[in-house]
């Protein structure tokens, strides 16, 4: 059964991908979908069978890399925390393909984006259901690359490419720290297997290690080191900024490589690595560090974002910061709950959006848009489940795993606690904000798109529709369904070792106890953001555009999204291609080829000329010639000491 | 005053040494070459025989008698080939040999 | 000794081949035709052969295999065959490359082809004997004999700029190599024989293995080639024609590496070990210099000979590592550049036959006309980044793991490799495969013929195969690196036991302070 | 033996100034000459030193043949002896410093000699006493027993100049007559004589 | 001694066979007259096959012959056979070019014989004044030859320059000489190495014996002896050129190591620097001063003297591994160089010979296999495997590394790498290049059987080489065993 649920989406993506063309599009899609939806049905009873009945188990699929001590094997590692995320994965993946058979209608290169779905799907999976760092890896890049295919998949747009290129190569800096983590933990451990390293966890947390000519801590850097990796593929801060880029890419794609699944795969691998982070003190610090840090900026820049999808997608980004400083505090199983149900709210949010967009004949910038709500009103109300579960409106499911969040934030131990608490606070008020002006601006108000356009604006077909309506069901009812078991009082029957704990670390007791105004400050603020949104884009839909007037610098530094890519432009674009001229022409042409070949062989002629111009032709010079070489070789002989 | 073997070799040997500037001091004419290495072979005839003498072996005269013979042999080619020389070029000075070179 | 001397057999076949087709018609069109379909069929005659190599090997043994031995100079030179673990693999992948090479000229070259073909075979009867040679005089006489056909190559059949490149190549590798050939005789003189497995019992002592080993170096650094004597790749790559690219990329670098392996490690460990950080200073400036430069070439195929670099620059890292990962990874990276690297230069050559050009702007939007090229070279980009499921990670990823354990910040700055290789790669298939194709020289380009298709479809085969299931490799090499490497490990313990050097780790690893109950941990 | 000095000066003298006079003189006549003059005292020094044999050998070969070949040479060339050393004097520092320094180490060597008991018995053909035989007759004897391969070597040395020197320098010129004895001694009447009736009166057409 | 006995005969028989051949040959031609050329050629082919036969008939030890004045040991035979077929090649090789250049006068071939018979006494000579009587008789003859072409200036100059410049050379031999037999008492090797022993090698001996090595330098070409030669490769006719670049070269080469080592083995250490200087000089200036070469035969003339630079460096070793190595690379080289010459005997259009090398270009178009044995000769002179000339390289510098030269045979192969750059320009021109005018198609059948041949041997010499390197080892060996058993270190 796992093997089918791993393996079908491959095979579909096999299918669709080589023969896609022989067998037409229609097969196409009806295979890849078909086999995801199998494969989402599995997973469902896969999750009952292993997070509910507790059976885990680890299936050997064929042996891949076997050097020495090291070996990697292709293995499927079963176990809750894998349960949980194909349930994720699968459905969310599932769902999108039916989506897809709708919004990708038109296109004609729909057979490849089926294919890379799946095939996304399978590496995702693959990640999921490893059992060593390299399969892992392995996983890890496959997403990459669907990622990048279909961010690129509109190839004709240089801003499609560019995008695709970007989300690539930020990742792969992630990849870069994550390498290093994997030879550090082979390094160290001798092995990449989980439960070995696992077994380690402890006996690391003692050791020092000589990196880069420091003596440092040993599990701290592991855990830094394979923390840029998830920061990478989270587009956590600083290496955030190919995220906004990747909607470039058709929407369904956004919905489950960039909101739902791919994003959080860095989230997952700290979860994952939960034996070992749970006993770093720096390492976690820093992984609530950047994770509020990611909460709060990526929510400043959704305040001022005018395209629908980014906005959405800094949203994302702040989502995953809230759930990155679980995984740091030490309240894993929030994070995995929050991935959970931020996956559902979250792929409805780009779902409808995408209806909207599909509505709108592709048109995504929201200061074109307004008054839809009539037009299509099961979108609209698709939208606003989404928006209500994420500003974590009560009862849905955001209510639980976010509140949660900030509840272990404020309950944790960790050193910069309190700052994170701060921060997810104020970004909470943020995010309320932004999705109720994304609602209020497309949905509400005056419309401002063109009559043209508003003449076609239709509500999207039943295919795409159903997924949205079963998503919606999700994020309303899935954190109070699963709340007790993912956070609530008997997580650790649900968990078992998936998660590990440091005997010293009570967050997930303490959170339920902390005092009522932390509680109560999500809401406070959800309201808080609803109520100036409101005011904003209802009430005074002027308003904004002064606010902007008056706080030109600020504006301006919010829209360019902090000046981030300015300033990687800088830093890094354009020295790489300078340095990249620079050793090419001088380095390797001037001075490598200058002074080698090229300079030995103009020496060479030189001394060439020279001595074809020794030989003068002329016989007294050719006898003196010879005389000097005599007169020297007895020179030498009679004083230069050489008998 | 007793004239010894190094008198004769010290003739010689500056017979020698004016046989070798000959030729490579000369600019004029390729015959005072022909004459300078003729210079040269006496010196050496010159060597030998007093060599002989002083070590009352007679294999030195008969080398010098070898070598006189050789140097006959030599003048001779050498001057046809200046003459062959000669009908081509129309001139013996030493610097017009140069059409090869480098 | 094998009954059959099936290695020189599979060596001197090609040579057959190409002296049918020397006594084969001189008219022109005639003579081109059964060349190359002469060419094809003895090429692909000798792969099957090989196979029957791989079949029959005993990956068990880290001994020599299908030994032939006859006398040859005289003394104590020896005409002497024979393959490992290491070794073998390189035959396959010599032998498995050449058909496609033979097929990629197909067409595109038109004049001299027979000369041409006789230049292929000659050259890869030359190369198999590098791999089979066990006696160091006859190595070198493959070794350097293989400069011949491949200068001809570059120069009659090359590019506008040939002359330059095919006298930079030549000159370039024969200087690096004559002083090998003086360390050879050295050696020959100082052990009384150039039989490679009894030089590898031989001790030469500390000192003359340094100056043997810095000569090994020159030899097989230039052919690597590690920077800074890179340069005459980009030219070299630049001119020649496709087929040479590709034999050029996927095989003769790979003498380099192969001969630091066969040579400088099991011979000269001390040395090796002593100049382990100079090589692992030159392998990651490879990287990271070629790399950067490679981002911002115009040409397609400098673009690719500069990763080649990098490539290479993974392979000298792992290698002097002496680790079992390093070694294995790479030479499973040298068998996977072979093909990966192969495989672009085909690429390349496919839209050059089209445009005859390979400068990057002329190109763009090619996906648009042809889609199946556009998939087969995003497969080979991905490989050539080292995208795991590929080929081209499991080597990469090996060498950092492996190098890892000797110098961390070795490993690290070679880590940052798989950055800027993304960064090159991609870039160049933004711009040549992506994008409106709005250049009219374009528009009515084709995608991949047949004979194209068939040419590149066993290299995607093997890209994939061996990036999902390397064992194969694995197994046979695994014995023999053992060997070497714990060979290697032992000259160097008592080396340093003889000098009374307290045998503190080599390099700068603090091991944990608790031990872990981890099986057989990798480090020393 | 204060005679045999002063003649050796005598002889050494001249001949080391007769010698530089052949490589300084103007005229290349004059060269042939003082090479001339070189000979004869070289062959007074031959005597002094009991070579009398050589001595009117080199006589009669240098100056009988050789220096009279040159001397013909020299005239038959005609050569020009206007144009006169240019540039001679711009080589003759270093050259003069070369050849001197050479001069020196070779009379320092000179100065060395000594004959090493040990080594007598290397001498191949000792000269016998004077009183038993004469220089010439001791030659003989050697010459023709001992040395016979080398006499036959010059022999093929001479006959190789020989043939070098007719080689290059013979040549039938178009327009001078030759003598050909199979051609005079093969000869008919047949071949010269044509005998034509004549009628009177008429002569001969293709007169 | 009264009594003159009839001496031993035998082992001078090929000289004799040679000096009276040459002498009835002479008579032939002159008898015959006018056209001669082929008859007295094939004759001269003949006598030396003869010769070589005699020579190879001789026994294998060492025999003294005429008060010890020659020797004939398996030295002297291996050599004395290379010069034979060296000799024999270029007489073959010149009979069409002669015929074709209006050149064909029988005496040629007949000089060719008695310059032979010179080399055969150099090589056999174990005493001053054969080696003088040698060298002078090759001399002769050679200088003759080389302005063959009598009607050429550029022969003639050749001619003019090879013969002062040789008189010179022979000069300062001869003063050697002198000086050697003075401070020695003796003109016979044995016995001046006898005179000359251990440290108490009198000062007079050793600068004689640095006068004697000067000589022999300018009849190898070594630098700085070797000004003559381009000058007198490119002047004289083009058989004969061929004829200069081998026999006497290995005349001299044999001569060099028979004085060095026969004379001179305990002295060693002084003449093994000489030799090294020169060799180096020699090397280098060949490499170097050859690429800026455009006339083929002026550049095969700095080939010759980069490549008696190599030959020098096994004798440079001083030892019998040295001396194989020398003798093996003459071999070789001899080979490659008659090919070499045939291929540039080719280079002839209807106005006559081409001697600039962009005269080649395009040859592999035109005249492929032509084009493919000459590019392979180059690659073999530049020494790369497999071809013979990599053995060649390979021998003396193992000789040269085992005696510790190793700055010697690092220079050696650098300049063989410089070197290489101007063989690869002939074959680039040759290659690469857009074809010039043709040259005219046929090759004369001798020439291309001499072609065929040593195309032959250079290419697959590697596939089995042992039976000239067993000889040499056991010519080597024969050298003087107990002179080279001193030599150490």
């Amino acid at each position: 059964m796992y093997q089918a649920i791993v393996f079908l989406p491959l095979l579909g993506a096999l299918i669709a991908g080589l023969f896609g063309r022989s067998i037409g599009d229609k097969a196409s899609r009806m295979i890849t979908t078909g086999f995801v939806i199998i494969s989402a049905l599995l997973s469902w009873v896969a999750f009952f069978e292993v997070a509910i009945s507790g059976n885990w188990t680890t299936i050997h699929v064929l042996t891949w890399i076997d050097s020495g001590a090291f070996e990697a094997d292709w293995t499927l590692r079963i176990d809750t925390l894998t349960a949980v995320m194909l349930v994720v994965v699968n459905s969310v993946s599932a769902l999108v393909h039916v989506y897809s058979n709708g919004y990708m209608h038109d296109d004609p290169h729909k057979t490849r984006v089926f294919a890379y779905l799946s095939l996304f799907t399978f590496a995702r999976l693959m990640l999921v259901t490893a059992n060593n760092l390299v399969q892992l890896f392995f996983g890890w890049e496959g997403v990459g690359l669907a990622s990048y295919l279909l961010i690129g998949f509109w190839y004709k747009k240089p801003t499609a490419n560019a995008a695709a290129m970007k989300a690539f190569i930020v990742n792969r800096v992630g990849d870069f720290g994550l390498i290093l983590g994997i030879s550090t933990i082979f390094l160290t451990v001798g092995s990449v297997e989980f439960d070995t390293i696992f077994a380690q966890g402890p006996a690391l947390a003692l050791g020092t290690f000589n990196f880069l000519g420091y003596t440092v801590p040993l599990l701290e850097t592991i855990c830094l080191l394979l923390f840029m990796g998830a920061m990478g593929k989270s587009a956590q801060f600083m290496l955030h900024t190919w995220l906004p880029d990747a909607m470039e890419g058709p929407t369904p794609v956004s919905a489950l490589i960039h909101a739902a699944t791919m994003v959080t795969a860095g989230v997952f691998l700290v979860v994952r690595f939960s034996p070992l982070f749970e006993f770093t003190e720096f390492a976690s610090t820093f992984v609530v560090v950047i994770g509020a840090t990611t909460a709060f900026f990526a929510a400043t820049i959704g305040l001022v974002q005018n395209d629908i999808k980014r906005v959405v997608a800094y949203s994302t980004c702040s989502q995953l910061g809230y759930m990155f400083v679980a995984a740091g505090v030490g309240a894993y199983e929030a994070a995995m709950f929050h991935l959970f149900t931020h996956a559902f709210f979250k792929a409805l949010l780009f779902l409808g959006s995408g209806s909207v967009i599909h509505a709108m004949h592709h048109e995504q910038d929201m200061r074109k848009m307004g008054g839809l709500f009539k037009m299509i009103p099961l979108t609209y109300f698709m939208m606003l489940i989404g928006t209500l579960a994420l500003t974590g409106f009560p009862f849905t499911s955001g209510y639980f795993s976010k509140d949660a969040i900030i509840e272990a934030a404020y309950a944790a131990h960790n050193p910069a606690h309190m700052y994170a608490f701060a921060l997810l606070v104020i970004a909470a008020l943020f995010t309320s904000f932004y999705s109720w002006r994304l609602v209020f601006l497309t949905f509400h108000g005056p419309s401002r798109a063109s009559k043209e356009v508003l003449s076609h604006v239709h509500e999207s077909p039943s295919v795409m529709t159903i997924p949205l309506i079963i998503l919606a069901v999700g994020a309303l009812a899935a954190g109070a369904f699963f709340s007790s078991s993912f956070v609530g009082h008997n997580f650790e029957a649900f968990w078992q070792t998936a998660i590990v704990h440091n005997p010293t670390n009570h967050v997930m007791h303490d959170f339920h106890d902390v005092p009522q105004w932390v509680v109560l400050s999500p809401f406070v603020m959800m309201v808080l953001g609803f109520v100036g949104a409101w005011y904003f884009y209802i009430a005074r839909p002027e308003l904004p555009k002064e606010m902007a007037e008056t706080h030109a610098p600020l504006y301006r530094f919010l829209l360019n999204k902090w000046y981030f890519d300015e300033i990687y432009n800088v830093v890094f674009v354009k020295p790489t291609f300078w340095l990249g001229r620079l050793l090419w022409k001088i380095g390797d042409g001037r001075i490598i080829d200058g002074f080698g070949p090229n300079g030995l062989a103009a020496r060479v002629l030189d001394v060439t000329r020279g001595l074809n111009r020794i030989q003068t032709g002329f016989v007294y010079h050719y006898a003196f010639a010879m005389l000097l070489g005599v007169a020297a070789l007895i020179t030498y002989f009679m004083f230069g000491g050489a008998h | 005053m007793e004239i010894g073997l190094a008198h004769y070799l010290t003739v010689a040997a500056m017979l020698f040494t004016l046989g070798i500037f000959g030729i490579f001091l000369n600019r004029k004419n390729v015959i005072i070459i022909l004459m300078s290495i003729e210079l040269m072979l006496l010196a050496v005839n010159i060597n030998l025989v007093s060599f002989s003498t002083h070590l009352g072996d007679l294999t030195g005269q008969i080398f010098a008698m070898l070598v006189l013979t050789v140097a006959a042999g030599e003048a001779a080619i050498g001057l046809a080939i200046l003459v062959v020389y000669f009908r081509n070029r129309g001139s013996i000075a030493v610097e017009d040999i140069n059409m090869m070179k480098g | 000794m094998s009954e059959v001397p099936i290695l020189s057999l599979v060596t001197f076949l090609p040579l057959i081949g190409a002296l049918l087709i020397f006594l084969g018609p001189n008219d022109e069109e005639a003579g081109a035709r059964s060349a190359r379909s002469m060419a094809l069929w003895t090429t692909a005659f000798t792969f099957l052969i090989s196979l029957y190599i791989w079949v029959t090997f005993d990956s068990t043994t880290a001994d020599l295999q299908m030994v032939e031995k006859y006398d040859w100079l005289g003394g104590a030179i020896n005409y002497h065959m024979g393959v490992d673990g290491i070794s073998m693999l390189f035959i396959i992948l010599t032998t498995f490359l050449m058909p496609l090479c033979i097929l990629a000229s197909w067409t595109s070259i038109t004049k001299r082809v027979k000369e041409y073909m006789i230049a292929f075979l000659v050259l890869e009867a030359l190369v198999i004997g590098v791999f089979c040679a066990q006696d160091l005089v006859l190595f070198y006489l493959f070794f350097e004999g293989g400069l011949i056909p491949m200068f001809l190559i570059i120069g009659v059949w090359g590019g506008s700029n040939r002359i330059y490149a095919s006298f930079k190549f030549f000159l370039y590798t024969l200087l690096g190599s004559v002083l090998m050939l003086l360390a050879i005789m050295y050696m020959y003189n100082e052990a009384g024989t150039t039989d490679i497995p009894t030089l590898m019992e031989f001790d030469f002592t500390a000192d003359v293995q340094m100056w043997l080993w810095l000569a090994f170096f020159a030899s097989f650094a230039v052919k690597m080639p590690m920077w800074p004597v890179h340069t005459w790749l980009p030219d070299a790559h630049v001119e020649a024609p496709t087929a040479g690219s590709v034999i050029l990329a996927g095989i003769l670098l790979k003498l380099g590496g192969y001969g630091f392996i066969r040579f400088c490690l099991p011979m000269f460990p001390i040395a090796s070990d002593f100049f382990s950080p100079m090589v692992f200073t030159l392998s990651v400036i490879a990287i990271v210099y070629t790399s950067i430069v490679a981002i911002v070439q115009e040409d397609m195929k400098k673009l690719i000979a500069y990763s080649s670099v990098a490539h290479m620059g993974f392979v000298t890292m792992g290698l002097f590592a002496a680790t079992q990962q390093g070694v294995q990874g790479a030479v499973f990276q040298m068998l996977s550049h072979g093909w990966i690297s192969g495989a672009l230069f085909l690429c390349v050559g496919v839209v050059y036959d089209r445009m005859h050009t390979r400068e990057i702007a002329a190109y763009g939007g090619l996906v648009h006309r042809m889609p199946v090229y556009a998939a087969v070279f995003m497969l080979f980009t991905m490989a050539n980044v080292g995208l795991p499921g590929t080929s081209g990670f499991v080597g990469e990823f090996l060498t950092i793991v492996g190098t890892f354990q000797v110098s961390t910040t070795t490993a690290f700055v070679a880590a940052s490799g798989v950055i800027f290789s993304a960064c090159y790669a991609l870039y160049l298939y933004r711009r040549v495969i992506f994008g409106e194709l709005d250049k009219d020289t374009l528009k009515s380009i084709t995608d991949l013929n047949r004979r194209e298709v068939l040419t590149i479809a066993p290299l995607v085969v093997a890209t994939l195969f061996f990036g999902v299931y390397p064992l194969p490799i694995f197994e046979v090499t695994q014995v023999s690196i053992e060997h070497l490497v714990s060979g290697y490990d032992a000259a160097l313990q008592a080396h340093n036991a003889s000098l009374g050097i307290v045998p503190e780790p080599a390099f700068t690893f603090e091991p944990l302070t608790t031990t872990p109950p981890a099986p057989a941990a990798g480090h020393h | 033996m204060v005679v045999a000095a002063i003649a050796f000066y005598i002889f050494a003298g001249i001949a080391v100034a007769a010698a530089f006079m052949v490589i300084a003189a103007r005229n290349p006549v004059h060269s042939v000459l003082y090479l001339i003059l070189t000979f004869f005292s070289a062959a007074g020094l031959f005597v002094l030193m009991g070579a009398e044999f050589l001595a009117m050998i080199l006589l009669i070969v240098y100056v009988g043949a050789v220096a009279v070949l040159f001397l013909f040479v020299v005239m038959m060339l005609d050569v020009n002896f206007a144009s006169l050393r240019e540039g001679f004097l711009q080589y003759l520092p270093i050259g003069a410093l070369v050849g001197f320094v050479l001069f020196l180490e070779m009379v320092m060597v000179i100065g060395t000699w000594v004959i090493a008991p040990e080594t007598a018995h290397l001498a191949q053909s000792p000269i016998p006493p004077l009183g038993d035989v004469t220089n010439a007759e001791a030659i003989g004897r050697v010459m023709y027993t001992q040395y016979i391969y080398f006499f036959q070597a010059a022999g093929m040395v001479l006959l190789v100049a020989m043939i070098g020197a007719i080689v290059l320098t013979l040549r039938h010129r178009e327009g001078v007559q030759r003598q050909s004895i199979t051609a005079q001694v093969g000869r008919r009447a047949e071949d010269a004589l044509e005998i034509r009736k004549v009628e009177p009166g008429q002569g001969i057409s293709e007169l | 001694m009264e009594i003159a006995n009839l001496p031993d005969l035998g082992p001078i028989a090929s000289e004799l066979t040679l000096a009276i051949g040459g002498m009835a040959l002479l008579l032939l031609g002159a008898f015959r007259g006018d056209g001669a050329l082929r008859l007295v050629g094939y004759g001269a082919v003949l006598l030396f096959g003869l010769a070589a036969v005699l020579v190879i008939g001789q026994p294998n030890e060492t025999v003294l012959g005429f008060h010890g004045a020659i020797i004939m040991d398996p030295f002297a035979k291996f050599m004395k056979v290379l010069i034979l077929i060296g000799s024999a090649v270029a007489v073959i090789m010149s009979l069409n070019y002669l015929e074709q250049e209006k050149l064909d006068r029988f005496e040629y071939p007949v000089l060719i014989v008695f310059a032979t018979l010179g080399m055969l006494m150099m090589v056999s000579a174990n005493d001053l004044l054969a080696l003088y009587m040698g060298l002078e008789l090759q001399s002769l003859a050679l200088y003759v030859v080389a302005s063959f072409n009598r009607d050429s200036l550029r022969s003639t100059e050749s001619g003019l320059k090879y013969f002062v410049l040789g008189a010179l050379a022979s000069g300062m031999l001869l003063y050697g000489s002198s000086l050697v037999y003075g401070f020695s008492g003796t003109t016979n090797f044995p016995s001046i190495a006898e005179a000359a022993t251990g440290h108490g090698m009198p000062l007079g001996i050793l600068f004689g014996m640095v006068f004697i090595l000067a000589g022999l330098a300018f009849k190898v070409s070594a630098v700085p002896f070797h000004m003559w030669t381009p000058d007198v490769y490119e002047g004289a006719p083009t058989p004969v050129t061929a004829f200069f670049a081998a026999a006497p070269k290995i005349a001299a080469i044999a001569l060099f190591i028979r004085v060095m080592m026969g004379a001179f083995p305990e002295a060693v250490a002084q003449w093994q620097q000489v030799v090294v200087f020169i060799s180096i000089a020699s090397m280098v200036l060949g490499a170097f001063a050859a690429i800026g070469q455009r006339n083929i035969k002026r550049l095969m003339a700095y080939s010759s003297i980069g490549h008696m630079g190599f030959a020098l460096v096994g004798l440079a070793s001083g030892t019998a591994q040295g001396i194989q190595g020398v003798l093996i690379y003459l071999s070789i080289y001899l080979v490659m160089n008659a090919g070499v010459f045939c291929c540039i005997l080719a280079m002839r259009r209807a106005e006559g010979m081409v001697e600039n090398i962009d005269e080649l270009a395009g040859l592999s178009k035109e005249r492929p296999v032509l084009a493919f044995v000459f590019a392979m000769f180059m690659f073999s002179l530049a020494g790369i495997p497999p071809l013979a000339g990599f053995f060649a390289k390979f021998y003396v510098f193992v000789a040269a590394i085992d005696a510790d030269l190793y700055a010697l045979s690092v220079i050696g192969v650098l300049s063989s790498v410089v070197g290489a750059f101007y063989y690869l320009r002939i074959v680039k021109i040759m290659f690469f290049d857009e074809p010039a005018e043709p040259f005219e198609v046929p090759l004369a059948r001798e020439v291309s059987i001499v072609l065929t041949l040593s195309s032959l041997f250079t290419i697959f010499f590697f596939v089995h080489p042992s039976t000239l390197i067993s000889l040499a080892t056991t010519a080597a060996a024969s050298l003087s065993s107990g002179a080279v058993a001193v030599v150490g270190h």
